[in-house]
This record gives C-alpha cells, structure tokens and sequence, in this order.
C-alpha cells in the first residue's frame, strides 16, 4: 500500500459549478457550521477533510438541501448551483437533488431487491427507454461499484441482506446509476477493503470527466489520490481551502498541517 | 344523455389525453426521455387531470344546481292554494317528480310514447292507474295542475340535461385542449400532478376538521337549548342523576356518570392495555411466523364480535361470577352487574386495539437497534423494555388512546354488565352507567324530545367531546415529551 | 488513556453452563416475561373460543329449520270466486282467507295419515308458519291457474313446532306455555315420524328478510346482508383512501405548528366521540341538510366512513411514523420528490400497519348500530334493496342491527336466530378482512 | 340524480310499538303492491323528533309513540311546518310483573311495591331511608328478598309504574297523607317524595329492554320484573306472573280496565303526507282495520290490548282528522 | 503517516480463549463460510482480513451468537469459549454476550440520550453501585473511545443526532462500559479520523492486557499496527491464519499475497 501516490493532476476547467458563501448552519443551538466559502469546479474531485464531528457531513447535505429534511437543522448564507441559487424558495428541491446525487455515510439501502435498489433513480428520473435499457444501467452501475461479480446471481434478493461494504458499493451504484452532475459521496469507501477502495476511486476518477464530484474522506492517502482540491474543516469552521497538492504539501494554516500530519484531532 | 355515458365519455376523454400527453412531450423530447422535465407518464396524467376534474367539477355542481334551479321554475306554475293544500311546496315538488317519474317509466316499458306522455290530460285519462299498471304508485288522483307542473318538468330536465352534457364534454375537450398546449419538454409536468395530489391529501385531511365542526354545530344548538332550561351548575356540579317524567324534579348531575365513565374506562384499559400489549410484544417478538400469523388475525376477530355478545356474557357469565366469588365473599355487595363486571369484559374487546396495532410498530422498529442490545448482553425482555418500548412508544400511546376512546364511547357492555345506575362510589363491584350510556339512553327513550331530560344527551355529548379533547392534548404532550426517534 | 485503575473483572471467567446469580435472576425476569406475553396471546385466544363457542352452540342451529310437506287444495271458491283467474280480483283475497284453507288441507291430512290427536282445527292449523298464506298468496297470484288444484307444498312450521324439534321447548315447558300444548308437540313427533315433518339445512335464513316477531321461523338476513354489503362497499372505498391521504398528508407534508397540532388532537378525539353522536351528525348532514334517503346503505356507509375514519388514520400514522427515516432520506437523496418517496418507500413500509387500521376499522364498523339509530337503519326492513348503484339509495338495514333487534324480541326463538345473524356477522367480516389479512402477512419485513 | 321519490312509507319510533307496527307492516307488503313499510326503532322521543323535523321525502310518515305527543313537541313539530297530525291510538300495552317460573308465586298491591321501593317512607312524622330487604316485610307475601327490576327512566314504562303503582301504592297507605304533615301539606312535593325510588341496589333500573330483564330474573331467580304483556306471553314457559289487586293480567281484564296497570299506545301521521307518499293511508287503516287491530287480530294475538273504541280510530283516519 | 509501523509484539499468553473448530455458516442456501477453523487467544488481539463480502462480519457475528437474530442464518460446526460449547443448548446466549462484546459495523446507536446509550450496559448488568459510580463508568468509556471532549457538554441529547464518527465511538464506548472478556469490534474505526483512530487503537492495546479483542479492518496497517494474530478471509474460506508478523511478511498462501498487495479484491 503506497500512499501518496496520487500526485498533482490537471483540473480540467474552472469552471464553477456550486459556489457557497457565508454558509452557516444550526441544529437547535448548536452552531455546526460556521460561515463558510467554497468554490466546487467543474469536472474535479474535491475532497472535504477534518476530524470526526467538524462538520464535514453537514455541510455536504448543504449542497444538495438534504439538511432540509432534519427539522432542527438550519441553514443559512447562499450556495450557488450554475449561478443559481439553490435555496430559493423557487428552486425544486427534487431537481436539484436530481442534479445533485448523493451517497450518505451510512449505507441505507431500500428494503428492496439489489435491482430496484439501483433501478429506482434511473425509473423516476425517466433514464431508461425500456426494460432492457434498465437492465443494462443497473449492470453498468453495478459494474462501475465494483459489485456486479458479487451481485449479478442475486439481484431479486433484498440489499439489506449484503455484507456492509457490498452495502456500500450497492449505494454508490444507485447514486451513479441516476445520472447527477454533482456527486457528493461521504466517505465512500470506509467499510472497503483496498481493492475495491482502488476501484471506486477509479470510478470517482472517470466520474470526474463528466462531472464534479465531492468526497469526504478521512483517509488523507484517498484524498491525495483522487481529488485536486481539498477543504479542511475544523470544528465547523473551514480553515483551508485549495489545490490537494497545494495543502498536503505546503498547508498555510498550522491547524491544517497539524492534522495532516496526525496531531490533531 | 344519460349521466353514466358522460361519465364514460369524459373518463374517455382523459384517458385520450394520457396517452396524447404522453406522446407530445415524447415527441418535444425528440423521443429522449431523458430530456423531459418529468417522466413521461406525469405529462400523460396533468394532461388527464386537466380533462377530467374540471369537467366532473362543473358535472357535480350542475347536479346539484339544476334541480334547484328547475324546482324552482316548476313550483312558480303551482298556484299557492294548491301548495296550502299539499302542507308544502316541498310536498307538491315531490309529486310533481313522482309523476315525472313515472311517465318516463311508462315511456321505457313501452305503455307510452314520449309524445302521449307529453300531451297527456288528466280530463282525459286517469293518470293515476295508467302509471299503476306500469308498476309506479302513487299517493293520489294526479291533479291537472300537477300533471302540468310534471310535463313542464320533464321538459326542463331534458334542456338542462342536454345543456349539461354540451357543457361538461365542451370542457373537457377544451381542458384537454389547453394541457396538451402546454405539454413541452420543460414544462413541470410532475409538480403539477403532485400538486394535485397535494390537493386530494388536503382536502383528505380537512374532512376531519369538517367532521368536527359538524358534531359540534350537531350538537351546540340543541345543548344551548337544554342549558335555556336546566341550571349549567346544576348538570356540571350535580352529584345525582335521576332523570324523571316531571321535569321540574328532575336530577341531572355530570358528575356520577363521569365517574361512571372514568372508573369503567380505566378497569378496561388496566385490562387490555397489559393483555394487549404483552400479546403485541410475544407476537412482534417471540412468536414464530407462523404463530404470530394466525395468532394475530385471531385475537383481531374480537374487535370485530358485535358489543352486544359481549354484553350478554358479562350479564350472564361473568357478572355472577364476579358476584359469587369475589363481591360476596368481600362484603363489597351483591349486584352482578358491576364496573368491574364491565370493565373486564369491555378490556377483552379493546384487546386486539392494543395488540394489532403495536405489534406493527414494534415491529417496524429496526433490527439494527435490537442488535445493539443484545451484542451489549442484554436479554429479550431487557432489550424490548429498554430499546424498542420506547423507540416503539408514540405508535402505542396512539393504539392505547384509540382503546380508551372505544371504551369511553361503548354502550352495550356497560347496559348489559355495569347496569344503568348513576353513582358515585368506590366500590368497583357496584353498578354504575357511563356518559355515552346516557346519551344513547336518553336520546333514545320515551321522554319528550324538547324536555331537559332528552336534551341532556346534546349536553353530555359535547361535554364528553371537549373533556376528552382535553385528555388527548395531554397525551399528546407526553408523547412529545418521551418521544425517541431512531434513525 | 493510561488509567489503570479500570472496574475490576468481576470473578474471573465464570462458566458459560452455569449461570450466576444475576444472571439466573435475569432470566427468570425474561422467562416471566415470555410467559406473560405467551399468557397475553392464550388470553386473547381463549376469550375468542370461549365466545366463540357460545355463539355457534347458540346459533348453529339456525341454520337448520323443520318444514312440513303435505298436499293442499286450492279451492275455487276461495280464490277465485268470481272463476275468471283474473289476478287483479284475485288479488282481493288477503292472506287472512288463505290461512284457513292451509290449516283445513293440513287437518285433512292428518287425519287422512291416520294419526290420533286430541287438538282441534285451529291448534293444529297453528303448527304451520305465519308466514306460510302470504307465501302462498304470491305462488297464486304469480301463477292463477294452479287455482282448483291439489299442490303438494314445503311449508314452514311454527317457531315453537321447529324449537321442539331443535330441543329448545320440551314437553316440560310446553306444559307452561301459552303458545304451544304438549299434544300439539305429540302430533308433530308423530308427523316426523312419518316423514311429514323433517329439519333441514335452511338457506332461507341467509337469503329471506326479515320477518316480524309472529314468526321467528321466517326471520332472514337477506336484507341485513345486503345492507352491510352495501355499507362496506361504501366504507372501504371511502375510509381507506381517504384515511390514508390524511394521514400522509399531516405526517409527511403538514408543517408542524399549533394548527396541525390541533388537527392531530381533533382526530384522536373524534376516535373518543361516541358512535351514537355520529349517527346525529349524519342525520344532520345527510339526510336533513344534503337530501339523502334515510335508512339507506349509503347514509350508513358514510356515517360509518366518518366514525371509522380516526381509527384508520391513527393507525395509519402511527406506521408512517415507524418508518425510519433513513430510507426517506435515501430516496430523495436520488432525487426523489416527497411524492415519490412516500408512496414508493415509505407507504409500502407503512402498509401492515394501515391494513391493521383498516381490518380493525372495518370490523367496528360491520359491527356498529347506534350511529344507524338515527339515520334510520335499526329498522324492520323487507324489501330487497336494488343491485348498485340504486341499491345504496333503497331502505336497508344491517347485520348488526338484525342482530339486535332479533335480541330484543320476545320470542324466545329468535335468541337462537341472532346468534346465528353473529355467526352470518363474523364469517362475512373474515371474508371481508381475509384480503387485508393476507396483504399484510405479504408487506411484513423488518430492516 | 339523488332525487329519487320515495316510494315507501316511512315509520319511527318506539320500541314497544315496534313489533306491531312491523306485524302490520309484513302482512301489509303481503296483500297490498305497495312495497313493505320500513318499521324503525329508536324509541317515542326520536320517532317524534324525526317525525317534528319537517315535511319531505327525507322525513318520516309516521312516528310510533307509548305516550301522546306532548304539547312542547306539537310547537316544534309547528316550528318545522309539521301542522298537520292524525293521531291514533292503537290499543293498549299491559304491564305485568312476573318472576322465575319455578319459584314462590306473588298476588300484589301497589301498597307492597310502595313499601319495597319507595325511597324513604315516613315513620313516625319523618321519613326515614326505606329499610325493607325482604316481601315479608311488606305485606302478606312470600318471605323472599325484594330484588326488583323496572324499567329504567327512559322507558315510558317507567312513567306508568311510578303512577300507578308506585304513587297509587302511596295514597292507598296513607303515607301520602303522612308525607303531606310532614312537610307541611305541598301535594305536588309529597308526590315526588313517593315516587322517588330507592337507589341502594334493592331494585334495579334496566336500560335495555325486556330480554335484558329477562336475562337478569335468570341470573337471579330471586328477582322480580316489569315487563309488557306481549313479551309475558311469549315467554309463560319461563316466566309467572303476579296478581295486581287480586287481577290477573290478560287482555280481557286489561281492557275492561279491571287490571289497573297499562298505557296506551299510539301512531301520528303526517296528514301532509297523505296523497304524496304512495300507501301511506292504505297502511294506516290497514293497521286499525278490525282484521289487524280487533280483538281477534294478530295484533291481539300477540298481546296488544285492543281498543274498544277501534272504530272511531278508523273513522279518523277515513276522514283525515287531524289534531 | 507512516504505515506498517507496528511490527512484532509479544503475545502475552496462550490460553486459548476461542476455538472455533468447522464452523459453516448459511443463509438461506447461500455458504458464507466454509469450514472454518479459529483459535482466539487470550490477551491477544486477532485481526480478521480479506475483501469485502467474505465473511468477516459474519464469522464474527457466530464468537457471540448475534446470527442467532438473524432468521434465515444457520450455523453449523463448534465454538467453544473456555473449553464450553457456546451452542450447547444448555447456553445462556445474554451471559455470552456479556462475556463477549460486539461494535456492530454499522454505528447503531439507541434512541436515547448518550448518557443512556453508554449506561445502558453497565445498568442492566449491575456494574454500578449508584448513579455517581454509574457517571464514573459512562465518563471512563467515553474518554476511552475518545468521545469525551465532543460528549460531555451533550450527555443528555439524543445518541442518533451525533456524527458519523462520533456515533462510531459511541457504539465503541457503549461496548467498552460492560468490561467484557472478550471484545469483537467491526471495522471499529471506518468513520474515523487518524487522530481518533490512532486513540482506540490505543484503547485496543490498553484492552488487550486484560482481555482478547477481536478485530475486522480493511486496513492492513491498521492490522499490522494493531493485532498479534490474523486471519485473512477470502470467499467464505479461511485462507490462512497465523502470527501477524508471519502473515504480513511472509504469506504461505498465494491468495494471501496477493491481497496483502493489492492485487484481489
Ligand atoms: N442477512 C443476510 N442474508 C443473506 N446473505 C447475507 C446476509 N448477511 C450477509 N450475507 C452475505 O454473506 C456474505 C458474507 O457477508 P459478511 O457480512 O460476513 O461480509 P464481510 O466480510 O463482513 O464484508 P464487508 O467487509 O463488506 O462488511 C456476503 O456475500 C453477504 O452478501
Ligand atoms: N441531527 C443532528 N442534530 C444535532 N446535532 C447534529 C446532528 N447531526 C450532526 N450534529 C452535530 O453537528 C456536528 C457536525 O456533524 P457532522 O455529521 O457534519 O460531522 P462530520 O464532519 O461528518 O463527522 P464524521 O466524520 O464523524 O462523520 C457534530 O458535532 C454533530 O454532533
Ligand atoms: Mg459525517
Ligand atoms: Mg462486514
């Protein structure tokens, strides 16, 4: 296992896709996010980084409005997708998220078949022409999580019973099976082992052609790998921002180089 | 036309529609699915909901309109004497129809034909037997005034039923027109449809309040009425309830029988709520498939045994059983009919409130959380108590609330098993009766309808309503209050 | 963490097989638990057999009823006296001139088989039904030329003849009762033993109206049945859908504030008001304020739709509430609406519980009467209502309400016939609940 | 398309009139093309309160009563367009005290009922709370002890017994007179005083109907209870009755008035009805018709007491007269 | 951060704790592990290996009878737990599991407070005297899951509205407050940070003096760092077990090797 092994790619375009200003979020009294700014380009992977409870989560169901479904989240400050706003009270929530993909933390796949598991984004969203059509995005997306050998003799079974990697890669595959132009993945990859580590990555990298995607990751060896920029988050509050290799190798903030380096947490 | 084929033709219509508004966006979308706003079917469905629902709109509000509309036109042909004669306008209208009626029958079996029908004389014919022979009676001689009134209507009818139908297919012709116009590749097609799903849950959720509304306004007029003649302090403070045929002596105090309702409701609940709870928890937890599979469908058949079964076998079973073995040997008296009586054998209904429905709760808890318990080396009934009781807890204190209502609005049982005597005493072997006994009773007796002794059933009934109103803003707190959402 | 000082093991490694103390204590605790909950379930099943029983060892026999066969002759100048078989003169002829010619073709027989009996005319015309003239009437009038013939007819025999025969009156009690004489069950014995008489499977008892309190032995469900039927229909096409769209609609989509609050508290409350309340409700609205017929099925149905409404959607929100919401995050996580995530996630999740709603909901409401009372359907109904849809329009009555009324007669007959009707009651709300039973055995999972 | 004529007639009202009315109403739909009248219960109070609601389709053509229509309910009944009323009275309903058939047989006077179940009696110049438990000590009757089961006050029943037999039992042992020197002569107080009955378990109201009593007297072979005529009659295998004043009930001595308990019983008709709601005034002189309602009617024959006066009743209904 | 930086340490004792001798486990009709033979040893701490979906959790879920909840799992073979047959009827399947402790893989956190979450263990089996020994308790295992600092300003609200992460400790802390003998954590540290991952596997090591931990990590430093003994699992078979050392360095078995360096999944 080389770490680091991801060295300095090109990001592709600068395009911004979703610009977040002063975001600011609440759970109740709790201050979870604390006035953050951040820059999603187009066509890169961004990694989110920080220590357990920084609010690295939080801030990712920000960018797809997932917050509005806790009742005591709130937030506040304006997040920009293609310029728009995406928490004007004119913007659909459901287009959005359409647009804006999502695999959560915790793998909770449907109480349904590994089938329509993965076929229930592309059915709503109208992907498939026909039956076959279906057939053929659920093989590929499973095959691009790297659980079509594992899954392709059990597809009518339920998700729920799959080991909790294959959960994970069963989520992954649904979330890639719709289509979005933003993907934002919390950590993707923990309950892998590293082949299949290295094969979502590789996903995530061919991803990356078509569209942006976010990553939360604690692995700072991931976050080297896959993403040409990388926030750092630290109790709530964003402490640095930039190219990956920028911040693995010459952090601005001592908070950032603390934690790179295993001293804080 | 006939309403049925409106009917039809519009449903038609609708259906047209879908699969027209399915095919344009298709087609706007260069048969890319993907490029559409929303699926293809949500274009199919706004194309049909803008059919359908105006047109059976306006369809159900002409109904409704037309014949008061015509009433109105036919009833200004019937002289007032006639209308004194009859005790009613309303009465001269329901001949008048009747007689419609029954030429159209005669019409469809053949005994005339529309053109005799309408130019038939009762100096002529006897209407009345020309109508009997084809089966339709009629309370008397049919007077010329009302066999005119009768021609005139069926008249009307036919205009109003041919302007009806010209309308509502225009309608739907021009909804459907207007949707499919507007069907593009980014027109919001599914939050249209939603939107009108929206609606339908709304307007689901609103009949409840109008149900309240309505027993309230049911009851509030003749309650008023019954406060007009008895004292308010006197029912609401009043500890004696006997009702008597003089009015003036009458007793009707709240008090014994909200007692009454109390004690029986809560002998019940003490009952059902352990049984059922603890059948809700064997079945969710330890039974197997199969058990539980029978088992549950079982124990709910007795939510579904008439009260009345229920009340005989506390009158003739447990009643003296109670008696025999427990209230005499205590001293505590000697009446079989008892709260405890009731009490017991109304817990046995409630039964399968709290079973059922816990059990769907408890076991819509997730495995995950039982896991938790169990790998910390908790047992079973540890981990059920601790864990899933409470996960488990607003859907039970919903099950419990809707056992206690029953048991606040049964009758039968309490007649049969707890007697009909209003008291206020300790001793759950005595008889006592409940509010909704008396309502029943006394709405349902051989008193006068406008003597304080009928109205007192108004009284108590929205007395009952806003004291159990105040019961479930206390549950309601407390659910709040202990409530644990798991993830 | 070097903080050595950690609780101290309890006594090393104690033996899987023996259980300490607390351990033992424990368990007992789980094995009285277990108990209880296994002791819950063998209550509830044996109250359910226990009234089981005493309904079908009451009401099984009503199933049965005893007929008698013996030839009649329609005489002439009975029926007819004008002889032009002119049904609308014939017609003229009330059942009141019937009866004395069943009872003297009935006498004739009797004697004719030879049998000795001390009973005069009239006692013995006494054993056949009430019922038996107007039944009768119809055939003749239905059919005019039958008149002047000897037919050989199944009759119904009288409540008393039939309850002998089915062990309800002995000799003993007809020694003391007004209605029957030990000889006139003497003669019936002798005329089963002949073969006149016999107790069969009756269908008439599911299939014929109602009859009056003269005569048990005629009294059906037909109409009741058909009233339930049509009441259901209405109950579960309305309720259920309605029930569920309220209850999706306040635990997914209603903003939670004071007013949805209040909404909520309403309708656990309108669970609390009594049935009776609901029938004056729905005679306000139905009948007196929208026109409706009374005593029909409709008015019922939707008088019951109202009352079963809390039940449907307590029930139905509750289950809404269990379902966790990780998987309402999951759907729309894919871009989901609410829309779509509810009715293809959660309401599927949801649906043992909402049919657990609507099997309950529906059993009280097949069982319901007081909210007929006033609306008009605890009624003596005879007439069958039409097929639908005019058929929810016609006068009808109830299972619940036969059984009722059939407990407040006086003849001691019909406590046999209404726990018969319970017995008719409970097989009709098997059949109606068996769908919903099997559906919910089918959505049951856990995750 | 919810316009439908009616084409029933349409009946409710109490439950004593009930099994009558249904007779009448099976053996109307048998020999008339009218369809069968529907015959609702609910009792006299909502039979007039539906019956009072106004004049239409969707209200009743007549209300059974086991009273007369009172005066307050004829004003409402006005309020509501509801002028018109035909009333008729049917017969009479006789009530009977009866107990277990196997036990002792009882010969009674209201004089004995006042002493078992008047609340407080007046012992010398004051009243006292009743302290009888037991016939014997009542009057010359069986040593058993008293438990009684009368209608409960709903029941028009209950009306009747309190007048008749209660009150009556009052005046004929002089505790009427006792009450009035107690308290100092108020008539209408001291009828009160002796109507109210006792409330400590020794007699029972029952808010059900006859089977219920029925079913309590077998719970409780010791009990005594009011029922109707009628459902004496169909129950004389389990049931014996009592003697009233040494009369015995039957429909004979009830309707020469010898047996001193009955009421009567009586159906109104919305004369506005009449000519509108198809068979409407066939029934009614259908039910009154001395076939149906004479003394050796069906009616009769089920223990209704008939009316001497049958006659007039028909006129009435012959000539529409209304109230 | 530095990979492979444990090496070789002593394994304290040779008792054996477990031993699992032919265990097979189905569900359904699917074989999830084939023939499985273990030997858990005490004060030492075992690391399961091998891709995802191979049957770790599994394997694992038998050592305290957790497949017993799961209806269609069967399990065959013996375990035996100090020379007693933990499926010997005769068991009392709660006293194993107080004896034996699991972390699920996936964070299951009660719906109740985190003080409750922490004290529901030490509650229902009497550890604590009184409600200040019971603090003790709950104070100690959350700072030995180093959940402490985040914790102990919200004791009282409810375990589900914590991170990822920190419901991860929770799960950690909630198993630690029952002092088990032998503790099997499932991927313990998947949602974790390396500040908080390097502090419970400190708190593993701190353990391991008293008693046997079991271990499934999909990261082979973290095995390396912290385990005696491993066991690499590949399709259900267990395909070499052995000293840690041993098997990072030098696998007998091809598959072995091969995972070890990325090259199966
Ligand atoms: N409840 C279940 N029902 C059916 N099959 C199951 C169930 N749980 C696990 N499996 C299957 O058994 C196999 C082993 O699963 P297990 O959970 O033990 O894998 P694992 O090694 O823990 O993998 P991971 O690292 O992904 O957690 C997998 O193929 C999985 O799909
Ligand atoms: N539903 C909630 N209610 C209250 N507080 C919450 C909720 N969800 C998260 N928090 C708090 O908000 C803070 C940030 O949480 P978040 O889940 O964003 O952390 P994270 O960076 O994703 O951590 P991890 O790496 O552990 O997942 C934490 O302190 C957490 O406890
Ligand atoms: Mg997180
Ligand atoms: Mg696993």
């Amino acid at each position: 296992m080389n770490d680091m092994r991801a060295v300095e790619r090109d990001v592709d375009t600068n395009d911004l896709k979703i610009t977040a200003r002063g975001v600011d979020v609440f759970y109740g009294d709790t201050h979870a996010i604390k006035d953050v700014d951040v820059d999603i380009v187009d066509n890169t992977v961004t990694a989110f980084i920080g220590p357990s409870g920084c609010g690295k989560s939080t801030f990712l169901r920000c960018l797809n409005r997932m917050n509005d479904t806790i009742d005591v989240a709130r937030v506040e400050g304006s997040i920009m997708l293609d310029g728009e706003d995406i928490y004007d009270p004119k913007v659909d929530p459901v287009q959005l998220r359409a647009k804006v993909g999502m695999v959560f933390q915790k793998p909770n796949p449907f109480p349904k078949s590994i089938y329509d598991n993965v076929a229930y984004g592309p059915r709503i969203h109208g992907l498939a022409k026909d039956k076959a059509a279906l057939d053929e995005i659920v093989e590929k997306s499973l095959r691009r999580a790297a659980l079509w050998d594992e899954a392709k003799d059990r597809l009518d079974q339920p998700g729920t019973g799959l080991s909790g990697g294959q959960q994970q890669r069963l989520c992954i595959a649904r979330a890639v099976a719709t289509n979005p132009e933003v993907l934002l993945m919390d950590e993707p990859c923990s309950a892998l082992d590293p082949i299949a580590t290295a094969q979502i990555e590789e996903l995530i990298d061919e991803l990356r052609s078509r569209y942006s995607v976010v990553i939360v990751t604690h692995s700072m060896q991931q976050a080297a790998r896959v993403s040409q920029k990388t926030a750092f988050f630290h109790l709530g509050e964003l402490v640095e921002f930039g190219e990956t290799g920028h911040i693995f190798t010459n952090p601005s903030d001592p908070r950032t180089e603390s934690y790179i380096t295993g001293r804080i947490g | 036309m006939p309403l049925l084929w409106i009917l039809v033709i519009v449903l038609c219509l609708g259906v047209a529609g879908y699969v027209l508004g399915r095919q344009r966006a298709m087609a706007s979308a260069g048969g890319d699915r993907r490029i559409l706003h929303s699926l293809p079917s949500y274009y199919g469905a706004n194309v049909s909901i803008f059919t359908i629902v105006p047109a059976l709109l306006v369809l159900t509000i002409w109904l409704f309109v037309q014949p008061v509309v015509i009433e109105r036109q036919v009833t200004s042909m019937i002289t007032d004497t006639a209308i004194e004669d009859a005790g009613s306008r309303g009465l001269v209208m329901t001949d008048v129809r009747r007689v419609a009626e029954g030429l159209e029958v005669a019409i469809e079996q053949g005994a005339l034909t529309s053109e005799e029908a309408q130019n038939i004389r009762t100096e002529f014919t006897n209407v009345r037997s020309r109508l009997g022979e084809v089966g339709v009676a009629l309370g008397g001689e049919v007077t010329p005034e009302v066999l005119d009134a009768a021609q005139r209507y069926r008249e009307l009818n036919r205009i109003g039923n041919q302007m009806m139908t010209i309308v509502v297919l225009i309608l739907a012709a021009l909804g459907l027109g207007y949707a499919y116009a507007r069907t593009h590749q980014e027109f919001r097609a599914r939050n249209t449809v939603e939107y009108a799903i929206l609606t339908i849950l709304v307007l689901a959720s609103t009949i409840a309040i109008l149900t309240t509304v309505g027993i309230v306004l049911s009851m509030l007029f003749e309650t008023f009425n019954f406060f007009q003649l008895y004292p308010a302090q006197d029912f609401f403070f009043g500890t004696e309830w006997a009702p008597t045929f003089e009015s003036d002596a009458s007793e009707l105090g709240l008090l014994p029988l909200l007692w009454g309702t109390m004690y029986v409701s809560v002998i019940a609940l003490l009952v059902a709520v352990p049984i059922g709870l603890f059948a809700a928890i064997y079945m969710a937890e330890y039974a197997s498939a199969r058990v539980r599979s029978f088992a549950k469908p079982l124990i709910e058949i007795l939510a579904g045994i008439p009260t009345i079964v229920y009340g005989l076998f506390a009158l003739i079973t447990v009643g003296p059983l109670l008696r025999d073995y427990f209230a005499e040997p205590l001293g505590l008296g000697t009446s079989s009919s008892s709260v405890m009586t009731a009490g017991i054998v109304m817990g046995i209904m409630l039964i399968p409130f709290v079973s059922s429905l816990s059990d769907d709760i408890i076991n819509a808890v997730p495995q995950s959380l039982r896991d938790g318990s169990f790998g910390l080396g908790a047992t079973h009934s540890e981990t059920v108590k601790q864990v899933i009781l409470p996960a488990a807890l607003p859907g039970i204190v919903g099950a419990i609330l809707l056992a206690a209502s029953r048991a606040i609005g049964e009758t039968m049982i309490v007649v049969l098993g707890a007697g009909a005597a209003a008291r206020l005493d300790l001793n759950p072997f005595e008889a006592m009766t409940t509010v909704t006994v008396k309502i029943v009773g006394q709405l349902t007796g051989d008193t006068d309808f406008s003597s304080p002794e009928a109205l007192v059933a108004f009284a108590l009934g929205l007395t009952l309503f806003v004291i159990t109103l105040g019961l479930n803003v206390m549950a309601l707190y407390i659910v709040r209050r202990y409530r644990e959402q798991y993830e | 963490m070097s903080d050595a000082t950690a609780p101290s093991p309890t006594a090393p490694t104690s033996s899987l097989l023996k259980q300490d103390d607390r351990t033992r204590r424990r368990n007992r605790a789980e094995t009285r638990f277990r108990a209880y909950g296994m002791a819950a379930v063998i209550v509830g099943i044996l109250a359910l057999v226990l009234l089981l029983t005493s309904i079908l060892s009451n009401g099984l026999s009503s199933f049965r009823q005893t007929f008698i066969t013996f030839p009649v002759t329609l005489a002439e100048e009975r029926l007819d006296p004008q002889g032009n078989r002119n049904p609308e003169e014939m017609a003229r002829v009330t059942t009141f001139g019937y009866a004395p010619l069943l009872g003297q073709s009935f006498v004739e027989h009797v004697q004719s088989m030879g049998i000795e009996t001390d009973l005069g005319p009239r006692e013995m015309a006494a054993m056949i039904s009430d019922e038996a003239p107007g039944q009768l009437r119809a055939m003749v009038l239905a059919n005019p030329d039958i008149v002047g013939e000897t037919i050989t007819l199944e009759l119904l025999a009288g409540g008393r003849i039939d309850g002998f025969f089915k062990g309800r009156v002995t000799m003993a009690s007809a020694e003391r009762d007004n209605n029957v004489s030990p000889e006139q069950l003497l003669l019936a014995e002798a005329l089963r033993e002949q073969g006149v008489m016999d107790t069969r499977f009756n269908w008439d008892f599911i299939t014929a109206p109602d009859a009056s309190g003269q005569r048990p032995e005629a009294a059906g469900l037909g109409v009741a049945i058909l009233g339930s039927f049509y009441m259901m229909i209405v109950v579960l096409v309305l309720a259920l859908p309605i029930g569920v769209a309220a209850s999706i609609y306040l635990e997914e989509f209603a903003p939670k504030n004071r007013f949805t609050d209040l909404i909520e508290v309403n309708i656990s409350n309108l669970a609390a008001v009594p049935s009776i309340v609901f029938g004056i409700l729905g005679l306000a609205i139905f009948i007196n304020f929208a026109g409706l017929p009374q005593s029909a099925p409709i008015v019922g149905g939707l008088v019951l739709t109202l009352m079963t409404l809390p039940t449907i959607i307590i029930a139905t929100r509750a289950s809404l509430r269990a379902v966790p919401p990780s998987i309402r995050s999951a759907a729309l996580g894919l871009g989901a609406s609410k829309m779509q995530s509810v009715f293809h996630h959660v309401l599927p999740l949801a649906a043992p519980g909402i049919l657990t709603g609507t099997i309950i909901g529906l059993a009280q409401a097949l069982g319901e009467t007081a909210p007929l009372l006033l609306i008009g359907m605890v009624a003596f109904v005879r007439e069958y209502p039409s097929a639908p849809p005019d058929g929810f329009f016609d006068p009808a009555s109830a299972l619940p309400v036969q059984v009722y009324n059939w407990t407040q007669r006086s003849d001691p007959a019909f406590v046999e016939r209404a726990s018969g009707a319970i017995i008719v009651l409970l097989v009709f709300l098997i059949f109606m609940n068996a769908v919903a039973i099997l559906l919910r055995r089918r959505f049951e999972r856990r995750w | 398309a919810v316009a439908q004529s009616r084409d029933n007639v349409q009946i409710a009202g109490s439950s004593t009139v009930l099994p009558y009315a249904a007779i009448v109403a099976e053996a109307f739909g048998e020999n008339f093309e009218f369809p069968t009248p529907v015959v609702e219960s609910g009792g006299s109070s909502t039979g007039l309160r539906r019956f009072c609601e106004g004049v239409g389709e969707n209200t009743i053509d007549i209300a059974n009563a086991s009273r007369s229509i009172r005066e307050n309910e004829i004003a409402t009944c006005a309020e509501n367009g509801v002028t018109d009323i035909i009333e008729v009275r049917i017969g009479y309903d006789g009530i009977v005290f009866a107990s277990d058939i196997d036990g002792n047989s009882f010969e009674f006077t209201p004089e004995h009922w006042y002493l078992a179940l008047a609340a407080e009696l007046p012992v010398d110049g004051a009243l006292v709370a009743n302290p009888n438990t037991n016939w014997s000590e009542v009057g010359d009757l069986p040593d058993q002890a008293i438990a009684a089961y009368i209608p409960g006050t709903r029941h028009g029943t209950r009306e009747v017994f309190e007048e008749n037999v209660i009150l009556q039992g009052c005046e004929d042992s002089g505790a009427m007179e006792a009450i009035m020197e107690i308290n100092g002569g108020d008539e209408d107080a001291a009828e009160e005083t002796c109507m109210a009955i006792r409330t400590d378990g020794v007699s029972t109201d029952i808010d059900g109907d006859y089977t219920e009593t029925l079913a309590r007297i077998s719970a409780n072979p010791e009990g005594i209870g009011v029922f109707g005529l009628a459902f004496y009659e169909n129950n004389t295998d389990r049931l014996q009755v009592a003697t009233m004043s040494g009369v015995e009930p039957t429909v004979e001595t009830i309707s020469t008035g010898e047996y001193p308990v009955s009421r009567p019983l009586f159906f109104y008709i919305k004369a506005a009805h009449i000519g509108v709601i198809p068979g409407l005034k066939e029934f009614a002189s259908f039910f009154v018709s001395d076939d149906i309602a004479g003394p050796f009617g069906p009616l009769a024959a089920y223990g209704l007491v008939s009316d001497p006066e049958l006659a007039e009743t028909q006129a009435k209904i012959e000539n529409e007269e209304t109230m």
